[in-house]
C-alpha cells in the first residue's frame, strides 16, 4: 500500500494532499493543474517536498520530519511521463533495455519480445527517438517503464496521445498488470471509461487538495465530483460470469439479473467489473418488450437529483447494486420517476463497453 | 620625442637614464622593450622606431646589412659579463678552469639560455666550449626562453646552478656567483646600438650621445652592466 | 613516416614527437578532471563553487609565463606540492611530465568551459528519467549525460589539445628546453625565430604543427558531427 | 482551398497523398504513424517533400516541378504542435504575443484578452513554459497559433492533453473559428466526437497513403474506415431548430420527426448537424411506449451488416435520414430485423451528446 | 580609482587601462563575427566548411609568437592586407588597434567554439515554430535562438575577454611593446620579468590583471546564470 502525505509549495500553486492507494490501480482524476503530475514526481522523487511522508508497503520512501529520502533510483518506480522522456541517445531498443540493465536480477521481469508486441513497436526498435511520430514516442515511454522490473507503476497520462483503437489494445494490459502482476499503480487520466476500466481508488484533486476520494465506483457515481461533467458518470457493477453462449455473447449474472455482453475471456465464475453509463440508460415504467437491448435491470427509485439544466440524475436500486441513469426532467416528470417508484432500466448490450469491463 | 626599441633586460637602467634626460633636455622618450628578435623584425617590417638597442649583435648586423639603420650611428653601447651562479647564498666560489662541473651538477641541471638562439645562450656554450666542459655538460643543460628565466631556474633551486649576465645576477636574492667566465672565453657580451634609418635620426643620436655622455655611463655601471672604452 | 623523418632534422623530429606524446597526455589526463569540474559547475551548489571557477579560468587569464613561474614555484622540487609529490617519486622538473602537467593546465580552462556548456544543455529531466529507471548518480552520468555531452567533450578534448600543442610560455618557463625530454615543437620554433635567417625551418615546423592540430580538428569534427546527431535523436 | 499531393520516402516510411481541402475543417485521421504530422509539416513549410504540390486558395505554397517555395514564416499557418514547442525563454505573454508581432498589420487579429480568457490562462501569463503543467502548455500553444493572425490553422492533436471539461469549452472556439471567421484548418485527431463537431471533411491516413476522404457523415457512418473501431462509428444527421421549450429542451425537426436534446444556443430555424452514435441506438419493431428517451425515429431496415463477432451493424432509413445502429446478432435475429423490415430507433435525448453537434 | 592609481606607477596604470580597451575592443569587434561563424559552422552546410573551420582555430594552435609575426607579415604596414588599409586610413601596426586586433585573433576560436556549442543544443524545432508564426530567419535568430544562446554567447565573451587581457606572445610579437599604445598589461609583466629585481612590480600588474578578469567572469556567471534560467524556461 501507498501512503502519500505532502505539502509543498510552488510560485502561484500550494500543494497539500493526503491518501492512501491500496493495492491495485490509484487514479489521480482532476482538471489540468491542480497537481496531478507534482504528486506523482514526490512519490517518484523527482521533487522533494516542503513537507511530508511517502510509504510504500511500509518502507519510507520520504518523510520530512525524519528527514528520510530514498533517491528515485532505489525506488524502483515505473514512471510513464506525460512528456515521453525518450533517451534521444539511445535506440528505440536501447530505451527500453534502459530499465533493464538496473532492475535487481531477482525481479519479475516482463520480456521485452511481449511488450514490444503488445505496443506495436517491433518495426522501431532501430530507430532513434528523435524519429518517431507522438504516439510512437508514448509508446516507448511505456514499455520501457514497464520493463523496468517496478514496484509500482506511475503513468501520468499514457494513453493521451494514441488513438481510439491503440488505447483498446494497451488497456487490457495494465489491467492484466493490476490483477496477474498485482502491481500497484497511481495512474493520471482524464478518461472515464480508463479510470472506471482501471481504478481500485479515485482520488480526484482540486486545486492542490483531495477534493474527493473513494472507490471507482463511489466517485464515478456522484455528479457533484466528476471533473468530466454529467457524461462520465456512471455506475460501476459487480457480476459473475454465468455462461457463454455460442453466439459470441457471455451472459452475467448481477445479482440475479441476467446480463448479456459481447464475449469476454473470463472463465464462468470468475467476477467482473461493469460500467452502466448514466446517459446510457433509458428508464421504462413498464418492462419494455420486443427491444434490441437485451439487458433490463428491474429497480426502485432511491432518489432523483435535479439541477439548473433540462436533466436529472436518477439512481435505482435494482438487485445488481446501485444503477444511475441521466434523463431529462420532462421524461422523469412524464413516468412518474419519483422515489419508491419502480422502474426498469434498460441497458444496450454493447453498451456495456468492452473498454468499461474490469476484473473485479 | 622619439621612440627607443630596446631589449628587454635594459629595461631598469635605461628608463633611469631617460628620466634624467627628460629632466635635463625636456624631451620625452618613449621605450618598447621585449626580445631583441622580435624589435629587429619589426623594424625590418616598418616599425616607428627611431633607436634601436639590441642584446644581439647579430640583429643588428642584419639590419645594417638591409641599410634599415644609420650605420654611421652604431656605436658598442653596452658590455656585460657572463658568470656561473649557483642556488643558495654565500656558495664558495670554484675555478671554472679546473672544476668539474658536470660531475658537480650529478643529477643536476645547468640553467641557460637557449643554447642556439638567445645571445646569453650562445656566448655560454662557447664559453663552456673554450674551457673544455661543454662536452660534459651539454646533456645536463637545461635551456630557458631568456637569461631570466634561466635565472629564475636557478633561484627556485630547481637547477643548482646556471650561466647568467652579471647583471641579472647582481640583483637576485638567493644565488651566488660562483664563477666568472674569462673574457676570452667567448666572443664579447656587446649591447650594440643605432638610430634607425628613416627615424628622427638627429634626436635619436642626441639622446645616444647622453646615453654615452658620464652621466649615462654611471647609471649603467650602477646597473652592473659593462662599459666598452670609446 | 620516413618522408617526415627525412624532411625533419631528428632533434626537430624528436620535437615533434614529443609534442605529440605531451599533448596527448596532457589532454588524456586532463579530461576526467575537467569531466568532473565541469559538471560540479554545471550541476551542483556549493560552498567556494566561484573560487574553483575562478582558479580553473586563472591559466587563460594570466601571460603564460607567469604560470609557467607559478608552476615553478608550486610544482618544482623545492615546491610545496612539487616537494611532496617528489617523496613519492613523481617528478616534473625538467621531464616531459612537467611539459604535460603545463599543457594540461593550459588547456584546462578551455575544456572545462566547452564541457560545461555542453552540460548545461543536457535536459535534467532526462537524468531524473534515467533515476527513476533505477539508474544511480553515476549510472545516470555514464548512461545519459556522458553521451549527449559527446560532441562538447570532443569539442573540449579537442580545443585543450589544439591548445597544448601551441602552449610554450609556460612550459618553456616550467620545465625549459631539453631536446627529447621537454623540447616542444613550439619551443623548437621559438628557438629558430630567435635566430636571423631562422624563418624557414620555423615555418617548417610550424607547418608541422598545424598539421597535426588540424588532422585532430578535422577527426573530432567528424566524431563530434556523429555524436551531436546520436544526441539529437537522429 | 487547400489541394495537397506530396510524395516523400522517410527511412522505412513512405508518404503519398493527395487530397483538397474545401473551406472548412479537414479532419486528418488515422492511426499513430500513418504520417498526419508528416503531412501538417509538409503544408507548414517545415518539410520539404520530395515531390508535391501545396496551394492554398490559388497561392502556390511549394510545387517541387516548377521548383516554387515559400518559407514557412511566409506561409502564416497557425500550427499547434503535437509536443507545444512553446519558446522557453519567454513568458506565456511573450509567447502568445510572439505571432502578434510579425502578424501583418491589416490582419485580422483575434484580441489577446479574449483568448486567453477563453483558454483559461490569466493567471499563467507571467510565468515561463518551464513551470507549466501539461494541460497548461496546451492551452497556451493553441492561444500562441491563434493570436499569429493566420490564413489556416494546423492543429495537431490540440486537445488530446486536456480534461474533458477543459475539452468542451474549447471546442465551441474552434467551431467558431469556421463560422465566424471562416478560417480553415487542417486538424488531426483521434477522437469521432471532435471530428463529428468540427469536420468538414475527413481525410482517413494509413500507411502513408489516402485510405478515404469524404464528408464527416460519410466517413463516420462506415464502420469499415473509422480508425477508432466500430465504436465510433455513427451518423450525421441534419436537422433544424424548431423551437425552445420552457423545460431546457431544444426542439428539432429532422425531416418532419421531432427530436428533443438539450438547449442549444440556435435561433429557431437555424440547421444543425447531430451525431448519433450506432452503438446508443436501440431498435424496436412497435413504437415503444413509456420510456425515459424522448426520441424515436421510425425507419425501414436498409441493411445488415454481421461480422465474426457477436455485433451486427444494421442502418435504416429514417425520415431524417439515414441512421446506424449497433446491436447483438441475437437480438437482431429476435426482432427479424431483415431489409425491408419497419422498426424504430430510439435514442436518448442527452445521448445526442453535446460534444456531437455542430452547426450544419 | 585614484587609491589603484597611486598603487601603481603612470605608466603601469597606462598598462591597464589599455589593457582594458584592447580586450573590451577585441571581444565586442569579434563578437558579431563569431557569432556569425559560430551559427554558419553549427548550423549551415556550405563548401569550405572545414576550412573555414581549420583557419578560426588557427590561432589556437599556433604558438602565440608564431601568430604575431605573421600578423606582423599580413597586417604590417608592409604587408598585402595591412598596406591595403593603410591606403584607407586604418593602421594596425605598432598601435592599439593591432593589439585589438591581435587580441581578437586569438580570443577568436575560444569564442567561436563556445558560441557554438550554444546554437548546436537549440532545438531547431523551436526556430521551426518561430518562423511558423512568421519570423524571417533573421528574426527567428534574434528572437529565439539568440536569447536562447545567451548563456554561451556570455561564456564565450568572457572567455574571449580573459584571452585577450593574457594575450601577450602575439601582442607584443606584432605591435611591440609601446608605452600608452600598444604595452598592455601582459607585455608590462613580461617587462618587468626580464630585468633584476621586476619581480615585484610584475606580481602587483598580475594581481591586477587577475582581479580584472575575475571580475568580468564572475559578473558573466551571473549574467549567464539569469540566462540560462530563461533559456530553460524558468
Ligand atoms: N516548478 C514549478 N514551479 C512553479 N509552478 C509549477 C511548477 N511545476 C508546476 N507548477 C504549477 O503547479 C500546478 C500543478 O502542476 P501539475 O503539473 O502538477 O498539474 P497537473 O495536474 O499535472 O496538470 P495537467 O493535467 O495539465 O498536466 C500548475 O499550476 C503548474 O503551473
Ligand atoms: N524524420 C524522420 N525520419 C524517419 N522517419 C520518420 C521521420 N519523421 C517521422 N518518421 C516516421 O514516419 C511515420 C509517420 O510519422 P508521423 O509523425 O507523420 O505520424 P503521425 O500520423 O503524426 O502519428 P502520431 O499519431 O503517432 O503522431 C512514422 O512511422 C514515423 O516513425
Ligand atoms: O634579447 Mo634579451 O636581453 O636576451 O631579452
Ligand atoms: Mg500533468
Ligand atoms: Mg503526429
Amino acid at each position: 500500500m501507498l501512503t502519500v502525505s505532502l505539502q509543498h509549495a510552488l510560485p502561484a500553486f500550494a500543494l497539500d494532499v493526503r491518501f492512501e492507494a491500496p493495492p491495485g490501480v490509484t487514479v489521480l482524476f482532476g482538471r489540468s493543474g491542480t497537481g496531478k503530475t507534482t504528486v506523482i514526481q514526490a512519490v517518484a522523487g523527482l521533487l522533494r517536498p516542503d513537507q511530508g511522508r511517502v510509504t510504500l508497503d511500509g518502507d519510507v520512501l520520504c518523510d520530512t520530519r525524519q528527514r528520510q529520502w530514498l533517491p528515485p533510483h532505489k525506488r524502483r518506480m515505473g514512471y510513464v511521463f506525460q512528456e515521453g522522456r525518450l533517451f534521444p541517445h539511445l535506440t528505440v531498443r536501447q530505451n527500453l533495455a534502459f530499465g533493464q540493465w538496473f532492475a535487481p536480477r531477482d525481479a519479475k521481469q516482463e520480456s521485452l519480445d511481449r511488450v514490444v508486441e503488445l505496443l506495436g513497436i517491433g518495426p522501431l526498435l532501430l530507430r532513434r527517438p528523435g524519429l518517431l511520430s507522438g504516439g510512437e514516442k508514448q509508446r516507448v515511454a511505456i514499455g520501457r517503464a514497464l520493463l523496468s522490473a517496478p514496484r509500482m507503476i506511475l503513468a501520468d497520462e499514457p494513453l493521451s496521445a494514441l488513438d481510439e483503437a491503440r488505447k483498446a489494445e494497451i488497456l487490457p494490459y495494465f489491467e492484466r498488470l493490476r490483477d496477474e502482476i498485482g502491481i500497484p499503480m497511481l495512474y493520471v487520466s482524464h478518461s472515464a471509461a480508463e479510470v472506471a476500466r482501471l481504478a481500485t481508488t479515485v482520488v480526484v484533486l482540486q486545486n492542490g487538495k483531495v477534493q474527493r476520494q473513494g472507490t471507482a465506483a463511489e466517485v464515478l457515481g456522484d455528479p457533484a465530483v466528476m471533473p468530466a461533467g454529467v457524461r462520465a458518470a456512471g455506475a460501476l457493477l459487480q457480476a459473475r460470469v454465468a455462461r457463454h453462449h455460442s453466439d459470441g455473447l457471455t451472459e452475467l449474472d448481477a445479482g440475479g439479473v441476467p446480463l448479456f455482453l459481447p464475449q469476454i475471456a473470463k472463465a464462468p465464475g470468475s467476477v467482473v467489473r461493469i460500467r452502466i453509463s448514466a446517459h446510457e440508460v433509458i428508464l421504462s415504467r413498464q418492462r419494455p418488450e420486443g427491444l434490441s437491448a437485451l439487458n433490463i435491470l428491474p429497480g426502485t427509485v432511491e432518489h432523483l437529483r435535479t439541477g439548473g439544466g433540462p436533466g436529472a440524475m436518477v439512481s435505482l436500486t435494482t438487485p445488481a447494486g446501485r444503477v444511475l441513469a441521466r434523463v431529462t426532467r420532462r421524461s422523469a416528470h412524464a413516468l412518474g420517476l419519483e422515489p419508491g417508484a419502480e422502474c426498469h432500466a434498460i441497458v444496450k448490450t454493447v453498451s456495456i463497453a468492452p473498454e468499461d469491463i474490469g476484473g473485479g | 620625442g622619439i621612440t627607443v626599441f630596446a631589449a628587454a633586460s635594459t629595461k631598469t637602467a635605461l628608463d633611469d637614464i631617460a628620466a634624467a634626460y627628460t629632466a635635463d633636455t625636456g624631451q620625452n622618450i618613449t621605450f618598447s622593450y621585449a626580445g631583441s628578435p622580435a624589435l629587429a623584425r619589426q623594424i625590418q617590417l616598418g616599425a616607428p622606431a627611431d633607436l634601436f638597442i639590441s642584446a644581439n649583435p647579430g640583429w643588428m648586423n642584419v639590419l645594417q646589412d638591409e641599410g634599415l639603420i644609420d650605420a654611421g650611428s652604431r656605436v658598442d653601447l653596452l658590455a656585460n659579463r657572463l658568470v656561473l651562479i649557483a642556488h643558495g647564498t654565500a656558495v664558495p666560489p670554484l675555478n671554472l678552469e679546473t672544476t668539474d662541473l658536470a660531475g658537480l651538477l650529478g643529477e643536476g641541471r645547468l640553467a641557460m639560455a637557449l643554447v642556439d638562439a638567445v645571445p646569453a645562450g650562445i656566448y655560454g656554450k662557447a664559453a663552456l666550449a673554450a674551457l673544455g666542459q661543454w662536452p660534459s655538460v651539454a646533456p645536463k643543460v637545461a635551456q630557458a626562453a631568456n637569461v631570466r628565466a634561466a635565472l629564475a631556474l636557478v633561484a627556485s633551486g630547481e637547477a643548482p646552478m646556471g650561466v647568467v649576465y652579471a647583471t641579472d645576477a647582481r640583483a637576485s636574492a638567493g644565488v651566488s656567483v660562483i664563477a666568472a667566465f674569462p673574457q676570452d672565453s667567448h666572443p664579447p657580451v656587446i649591447y650594440p646600438a643605432a638610430a634607425v634609418a628613416g627615424g628622427n635620426t638627429g634626436e635619436a643620436k642626441a639622446f645616444l650621445a647622453y646615453l654615452r655622455s658620464p652621466k649615462g655611463r654611471d647609471i649603467f655601471l650602477q646597473h652592473g652592466f659593462g662599459v666598452p672604452d670609446q | 613516416m620516413s618522408a617526415e623523418a627525412a624532411w625533419l632534422g631528428p632533434e626537430e623530429w624528436q620535437a615533434v614527437k614529443l609534442s605529440l606524446r605531451v599533448s596527448l597526455w596532457a589532454t588524456l589526463a586532463a579530461l576526467p578532471l575537467a569531466v568532473l569540474t565541469a559538471y560540479a559547475l554545471a550541476r551542483w551548489q556549493f560552498h567556494g563553487k566561484q573560487i574553483l571557477n575562478s582558479l580553473v579560468h586563472l591559466p587563460l587569464i594570466l601571460p603564460p609565463v607567469v604560470t609557467g613561474y607559478i608552476l615553478l614555484m608550486v610544482f618544482g622540487t623545492k615546491g610545496p606540492i612539487g616537494g611532496a609529490l617528489q617523496q613519492i617519486g613523481i617528478v616534473f622538473a625538467f621531464r616531459w611530465t612537467g611539459a604535460a602537467l603545463a599543457a594540461a593546465i593550459m588547456a584546462f580552462p578551455l575544456m572545462v568551459r566547452a564541457i560545461r556548456l555542453s552540460v548545461e544543455a543536457v535536459d535534467p529531466r532526462l537524468e531524473q528519467a534515467a533515476a527513476t529507471l533505477g539508474a544511480s548518480r553515476i549510472m545516470c552520468f555514464a548512461t545519459v549525460t556522458l553521451p549527449m555531452i559527446l560532441p562538447g567533450l570532443i569539442a573540449g578534448t579537442v580545443l585543450g589539445f589544439a591548445k597544448a600543442m601551441g602552449e610554450f610560455g609556460a612550459t618553456i618557463t616550467f620545465v625549459s628546453s631539453i631536446p627529447g625530454q621537454t623540447q616542444t615543437l613550439p619551443s623548437a620554433i621559438y628557438t629558430f625565430l630567435q635566430v636571423p635567417g631562422g624563418e624557414t625551418a620555423a615555418l617548417r615546423l610550424t607547418l608541422v604543427s598545424i598539421g597535426i592540430a588540424l588532422t585532430a580538428l578535422l577527426l573530432s569534427e567528424l566524431l563530434a558531427r556523429r555524436a551531436a546527431d546520436r544526441a539529437g535523436g537522429r
